[in-house]
């Protein structure tokens, strides 16, 4: 019989002699080289953390791989971050080089921290969901190729945060992210009127719909889309099988930047639109990459120093960035939403 | 006229400011109404409560609009003001008169209403301020005769108002007095006969300092801008630098820091592609900078004030337009003209076109006027991913399964 | 027979000489001493423009009076301003002192230009119309009377524009003003089921109400508030006569502060509700006076040269300012409207 | 196992990144439904489209939920991700591990799984990826045994998350670690029996460079701060100061302007009540300032990504609270219990506490908790000025005709 409701794992268990020891006592850190973090405590303790880049899609072999790597460097200990590197975590500074080695020599990637790209947060794709508009992984793995030289340096002028939503869910919490890649649908659902039938709760699927696109069709007991008012949010899917809305033809990809979520100097910020369709060439996505690119290097061109993304967009306004990126500015990238009127310029301040 | 007391409102005459109530009284000499006017008002005084009623409709021949009726809620108490209507007049342009044309209104008004205007009405008009239902049509009459026409009132284009402008401003970048006047005329019927979704509203500021507060107030702001760089007189710099902090009073406060003060040479840069031409550095130091010389106007639409959806200030639709008396401001009038089009066909009742362009979406307005999107519409793009698609830009980007486009 | 749609009296037959000869081709100005403007053409040409405030509401005697004077020192010409200020045109600058002789003599206010207090945009109020919460020009009279230092010297911070509007249609626009007074209901409307029913359009009554709180009554040929839904501000009442909403006992004032209409520096921005209600307390609304009094001081006392109102507190923070103001916080100042979420704040940084 | 081809999923070894191809490939030799996963994804790379159906109910004896459920499209052709579902466990806080815990992970998932995990979810579970119905319950039971817990599915408290904090950061204003484990366990009936209107995160950061995104991807983000001001070391500037310009990256950056650096005296000092503890000069020169001494967390409510009403960000509900071990953090169990039960009650279904709030207003929300108002919770107050009034309130300030108070 299983115990129930024991909750996770005690974290105290999980914590190297060094850590117990200097917990909330530590004093500063620096960054020694690109994907080395030293944490120094008030008793002069230091603590090596080095953070190696995963795809977080892991077998278990890996998961034995980094073990063994633990086991002889770290006494056992390592951790996760929040961005799914894994973080070797080194108390004996004599074994820190050592490590370093060892993960140069299997191939390991090194870096992620400090002003650099670190790994992108993202979801399941055609992996294991069921209403993606791209894949995840895949265009990770792209996008990072594509990237790498600002992964194991620290040459950015300020940290690069990126997300990946494979659908409009945004499970990989793109909406806040220095450049956001999310998958896109274009064409409306197709209803599967027999699925609707066989037991969809109607009333719930038309309140799903954010713009009142699905309306009820008792006749036929079953729904009708307004394709005008249709903005391919998926979200009738989410709620219903019937509702099928991929279409390998027009899904694809979206691009928004200058989201962030640190208070440190601006407030959080949402990313906004800047490329509303990339097409879906798997397996490399070659028009991703290349416009991610773009954009960052024009950055790191441009930016003053420390400035992320969305403060450099910011001060040089957004109007001045599209000019200077090339990328033709539609009517797509106006909001029409129910929060739209704080995006329109209600001033007669711009750039030409 | 019955004289009684108003010691409410007596209380009113104190004080250094200029009393209404005291021109109440001046008024009251001549006009029964505007001595009951003042005894309605000092029972509103006592009561803390108005004492008027829903205008009904008055009017005069050929017209839809200009006056708004205004009855008291106690006739038999009240007789003199039992009617008691409102005729607006279309001013002239930045609000300039001559003694004689003055006078003249004031002979009109003393003869067929309670002698009180006021001047002016917030939307720009010449208010005449209470006269009887029998008296508008001889009123408008006379005023017609003298060269005076009403202004607007219902569901209609209302009376437009400009900023004095290049009558006797330095920063004007374009001709308001002479756009106001122009366009005022060109749509005389949009503004004499109500027939859209709701009132509309122009304002005429020459520059971004939008002294007419325009942005606030009008449903189309037409605010004076530039398209080069502002002008620097070096000489006249100096002369600043003598008794001012430049950097601090007019660098520092540049929203987007593209001044520089030299202050070895004593010379003050400007990055020119930088500027937003907010006027500030202008304003402080109108001896040594000046507007650039391509000058014209910033189209914004939108504005209006609280009620329904709130309070909404215009926003840019046309980033620059030249505003030009030599071409009738064909421009302007020709989209104004899509403008009403468009909200008349979707606006709801009582739906100003802000708020009809909020709730339909500014790609669909832009469509339906014939306006290409350009970043400066927006302070930023659209946070949210919920972009609709047509078939011709599907048909334009999307894929085959061998990747080849469609 | 009247002539129609002649449009409005020519202003190019109501320009003195000196705009005839300067139009457009003015140079620069300069405020000599309150109230009292300089512009110079680039021929050298001096024109004097004289500020006077009025009541607005004005008698055809007072127009009469100003024409005597504009004929003695201006050649007949004057105008008025955005502000419902006179401004006597001197173009003869012998004439300036003489002029301002007389004005004070007979004790017009001259006033009103640069750092100064200016004339309040306002309304009919108990004067003319039919939906007022409260007087216009009795609290305007009242607050210049108050802030008449303000107005006839230059020693603000920077200008200030008031704005009053006796009910929510804002006929005074206040709704972008440095300092606005707002007459405010705050009981819902009575309804007259025998008004609504001799010839309400009912559908374009429930229609008019922002909250939805008003839905059709067909029984009763009438309608029916949900008082719970209703914020009092008397669109229904604007729409129908039938839905009474003065109350002596419960009308007043709020006061919003902070908006500005010009683009210098910052972009335009709508004022913001500091105060949810002041009685009104005629015929001198001294509670009125008093707080914008006490929010001017604290203005001048801490704004930066040249800081408007609206620009002063954001600089601070409005949590700030309502501590250095004492005035009471309460949930009546959250908004709860459409925009509502773009006032909360998404951010951990604020100042205690 | 079939060996199959997969030539679009092969161009992804390619490449410096570690390639998550690479690692389906290592699975599939001890897994066949790993194997058929390749051949699926392979098929969804050359179709682009997911071959994943929508999932059914599937769980555990005494949960509502912690399984996803994924049936392949196809089942005949690919009977071996016929069931391919996902077990999503509950992770130490800050993802801390021994290489033992980690073996057993893999240990057990080895025997029932299909040998892939993603480390961590985008929530923060352990993930396992593919696992038929049968074995559901077996695999629970297993994890069960050795410690572990199912973390949150469906309309619940989703599983939380914190930042190392205390663990190895010094920024950290609370105990981000224990919070998390202490909270979760309070919260395992929320957590594990889904009964709300929709799901609901928290995530724990220790300060404002909030490195768990909360203010985005929680619906309660609970952001280390201080009360006092923060703590500078002079000493530790002056070497900051001999290698950087402290005035142009720290002081010039301050949002609140309130820093000055004395180029004299080599002294930094600090405006405290100005700070806004945005953590920016904290983070730059991390030896020479540090949080005050007064630490605890900022409550924020609402965060949730773009469906339905669009993406918002968690707003300030409780400017400072203090979070402490030794309480039982007493005072957030007790205000989340009050939320959630306001959200419970008010909620639609499938409506995030944030959209709630928004529909019905922030001051229902506030009532409805009982928590009073303060001005921390707003970036600026209302603009429009639609309010509400209750008897209480007016009863308070109403005006009697006499002037005196009701
Ligand atoms: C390990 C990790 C926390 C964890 O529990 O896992 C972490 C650790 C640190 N963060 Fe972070 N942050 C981590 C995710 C984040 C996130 C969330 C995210 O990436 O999704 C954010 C907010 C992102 C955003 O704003 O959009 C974040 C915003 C920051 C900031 C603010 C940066 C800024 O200027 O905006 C700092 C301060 C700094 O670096 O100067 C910071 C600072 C730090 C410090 C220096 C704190 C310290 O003194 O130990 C740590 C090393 C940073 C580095 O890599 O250079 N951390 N940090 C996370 C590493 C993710 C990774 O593998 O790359
Ligand atoms: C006379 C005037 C106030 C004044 O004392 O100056 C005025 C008076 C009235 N306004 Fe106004 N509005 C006046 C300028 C404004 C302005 C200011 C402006 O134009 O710059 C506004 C705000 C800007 C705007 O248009 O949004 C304004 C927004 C309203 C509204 C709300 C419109 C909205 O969309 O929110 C109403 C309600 C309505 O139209 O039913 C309204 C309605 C009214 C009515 C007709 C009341 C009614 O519902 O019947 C008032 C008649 C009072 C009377 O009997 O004298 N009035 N009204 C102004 C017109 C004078 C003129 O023609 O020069
Ligand atoms: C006469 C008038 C225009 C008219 O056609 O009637 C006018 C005239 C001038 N304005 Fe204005 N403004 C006038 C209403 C406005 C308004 C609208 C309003 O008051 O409702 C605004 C926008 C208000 C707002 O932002 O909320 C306005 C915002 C400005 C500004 C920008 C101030 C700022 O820093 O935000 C300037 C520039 C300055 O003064 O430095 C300006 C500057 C000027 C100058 C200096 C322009 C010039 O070079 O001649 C004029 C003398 C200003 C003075 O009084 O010190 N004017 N000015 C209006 C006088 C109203 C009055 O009687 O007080
Ligand atoms: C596994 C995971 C993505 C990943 O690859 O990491 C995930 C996967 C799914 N999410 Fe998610 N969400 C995951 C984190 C998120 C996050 C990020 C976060 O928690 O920080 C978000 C955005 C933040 C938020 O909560 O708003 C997120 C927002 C959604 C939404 C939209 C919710 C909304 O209110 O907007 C849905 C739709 C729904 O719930 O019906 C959704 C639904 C789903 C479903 C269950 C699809 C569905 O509708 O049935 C996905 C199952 C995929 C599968 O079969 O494996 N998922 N989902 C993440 C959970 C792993 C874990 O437990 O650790
Ligand atoms: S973002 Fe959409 S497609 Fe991707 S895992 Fe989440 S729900 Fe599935
Ligand atoms: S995809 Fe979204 S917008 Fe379109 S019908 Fe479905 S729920 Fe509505
Ligand atoms: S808006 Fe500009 S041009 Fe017009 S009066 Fe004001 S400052 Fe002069
Ligand atoms: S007009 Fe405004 S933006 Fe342009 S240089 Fe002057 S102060 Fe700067
Ligand atoms: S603000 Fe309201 S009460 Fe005042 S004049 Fe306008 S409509 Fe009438
Ligand atoms: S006063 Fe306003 S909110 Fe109240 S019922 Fe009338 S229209 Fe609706
Ligand atoms: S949120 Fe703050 S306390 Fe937590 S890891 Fe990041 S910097 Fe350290
Ligand atoms: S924490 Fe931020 S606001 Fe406070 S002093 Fe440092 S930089 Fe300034």
């Amino acid at each position: 019989m299983a115990i129930l409701d024991q909750g996770p794992p005690h974290y105290k268990k999980m914590l190297p002699p060094i850590i117990e020891e200097n917990y909330g006592k530590w004093k500063y850190h620096e960054i020694p080289r690109p994907g080395v973090l030293k944490h120094v405590g008030e008793s002069g303790a230091a603590l090596y953390s080095v953070r190696v880049g995963t795809p977080r899609l892991v077998s278990i072999d890996f998961i034995r791989d980094v073990c063994v790597i633990a086991d002889e460097y770290c006494d056992g200990y390592l951790r996760w971050t929040t961005r799914n590197n894994v973080e070797f975590l080194v108390s004996d500074e004599a074994k820190l080089n050592p490590l370093l080695q060892k993960l140069e020599a299997e191939g390991y990637s090194v870096g992620g921290t400090g002003r650099s790209v670190s790994n992108i947060v993202h979801t399941q794709g055609w992996v294991h969901c069921h209403t993606p508009a791209t894949d995840a992984s895949g265009v990770v793995k792209a996008v990072m190729d594509d990237l790498y030289e600002y992964f194991n340096t620290m040459k950015l002028p300020a940290k690069l945060k990126m997300g990946l939503a494979c659908c409009l869910n945004m499970c990989g919490a793109a909406h806040c992210s220095d450049i956001a890649i999310v998958g896109v649908h274009r064409t409306p659902p197709r209803i599967n009127h027999e699925v609707i039938r066989k037991g969809t709760e109607i009333p719930s699927l038309v309140a799903s719909c954010p713009t009142g696109a699905i309306r009820p069709d008792p006749k036929n007991k079953s729904v009708i889309v307004n394709e005008d008012k249709c903005m391919y949010c998926g979200n009738c899917y989410t709620m219903s099988p019937a509702m099928e809305i991929y279409d390998p033809k027009n899904d694809g990809i979206a691009i928004l930047i200058g989201g962030k979520t640190s208070n440190a100097r601006t407030s959080p910020s949402f990313s906004r639109m800047v490329i509303p369709f990339l097409p879906n060439t798997a397996p490399r996505w070659p028009e991703t990459t290349e416009a991610i690119r773009k954009i960052l290097e024009l950055w790191i061109a441009n930016a003053n120093d420390g400035e992320r993304v969305g403060e450099w967009v910011e001060r040089i306004g957004w109007e001045r960035f599209f000019t200077l990126a090339e990328l033709p500015f539609s009517d797509m990238l106006i909001d029409d939403y129910i929060f739209s009127r704080e995006t329109f310029r209600t001033s007669a301040q711009f750039k030409y | 006229m019955t004289e009684k007391n108003t010691p409410l409102l007596d209380e009113l005459e104190k004080g250094k400011w200029p009393s209404f109530v005291t021109e109440i009284k001046r008024a009251a000499v001549k006009s029964e109404a505007a001595g009951e006017l003042l005894q309605v008002l000092e029972r509103s005084y006592k009561e803390r409560r108005g004492h008027w009623k829903h205008g009904g409709i008055v009017g005069v021949r050929g017209y839809g609009g200009g006056v708004i009726g205004r009855y008291v809620d106690e006739p038999q108490t009240y007789p003199n003001v039992a009617e008691f209507h409102t005729v607006r007049l279309l001013q002239p342009s930045g609000w300039f008169y001559n003694t004689k044309t003055l006078r003249t209104v004031c002979d009109i008004w003393e003869k067929y209403g309670s002698g009180l205007t006021n001047m002016h009405g917030s939307t720009g008009d010449i208010i005449l301020l209470g006269c009887k239902t029998e008296h508008i049509q001889p009123i408008f009459d006379e005023f017609s005769e003298a060269g005076f026409d009403l202004g607007g009132s219902g569901s209609c284009l209302r009376t437009p108002n400009c900023c004095v402008g290049p009558g006797r401003c330095e920063h004007a970048c374009y001709d308001t007095l002479e756009a106001c006047y122009n366009i005022t005329n060109e749509f005389m019927d949009e503004l004499h006969r109500p027939m859209w979704p709701y009132k509309s509203k122009i304002k005429f500021s020459g520059c971004a300092n939008d002294c007419t507060s325009s942005i606030a107030r009008s449903d189309c702001s037409v605010i004076g801008t530039w398209r080069d760089t502002l002008r620097i007189d070096q000489e006249a710099v100096k002369e600043y630098a003598a008794k001012m902090n430049i950097k601090a009073a007019v660098c520092d406060k540049c929203p987007t820091s593209c001044l520089t003060f030299n202050a070895e040479t004593q010379e003050l840069s400007v990055v020119g592609e930088d500027c937003t031409r907010c006027m500030h550095c202008i304003n402080v130091m109108p001896k040594a900078i000046q507007p650039g010389k391509e000058k014209g106007a910033t189209i914004l639409i939108g504005g209006k004030s609280t009620i329904v959806q709130s309070a909404f200030m215009s926003w840019v639709i046309v980033p620059f337009m030249k505003m030009e008396a030599e071409d009738d401001f064909a421009e302007f009038k020709d989209l104004m003209r899509r403008i009403w089009e468009w909200w008349d066909e979707h606006g709801k009742s009582r739906e100003r076109i802000g708020e009809t362009i909020y709730r339909l979406g500014m790609t669909k307005f832009l469509n339906g006027i014939e306006v290409a999107p350009v970043p400066q519409m927006v302070f930023r793009p659209r946070a949210n991913p919920y972009v609709f698609w047509n078939q011709d830009d599907l048909d334009r980007s999307g894929t085959a399964l061998d990747g080849s486009k469609l």
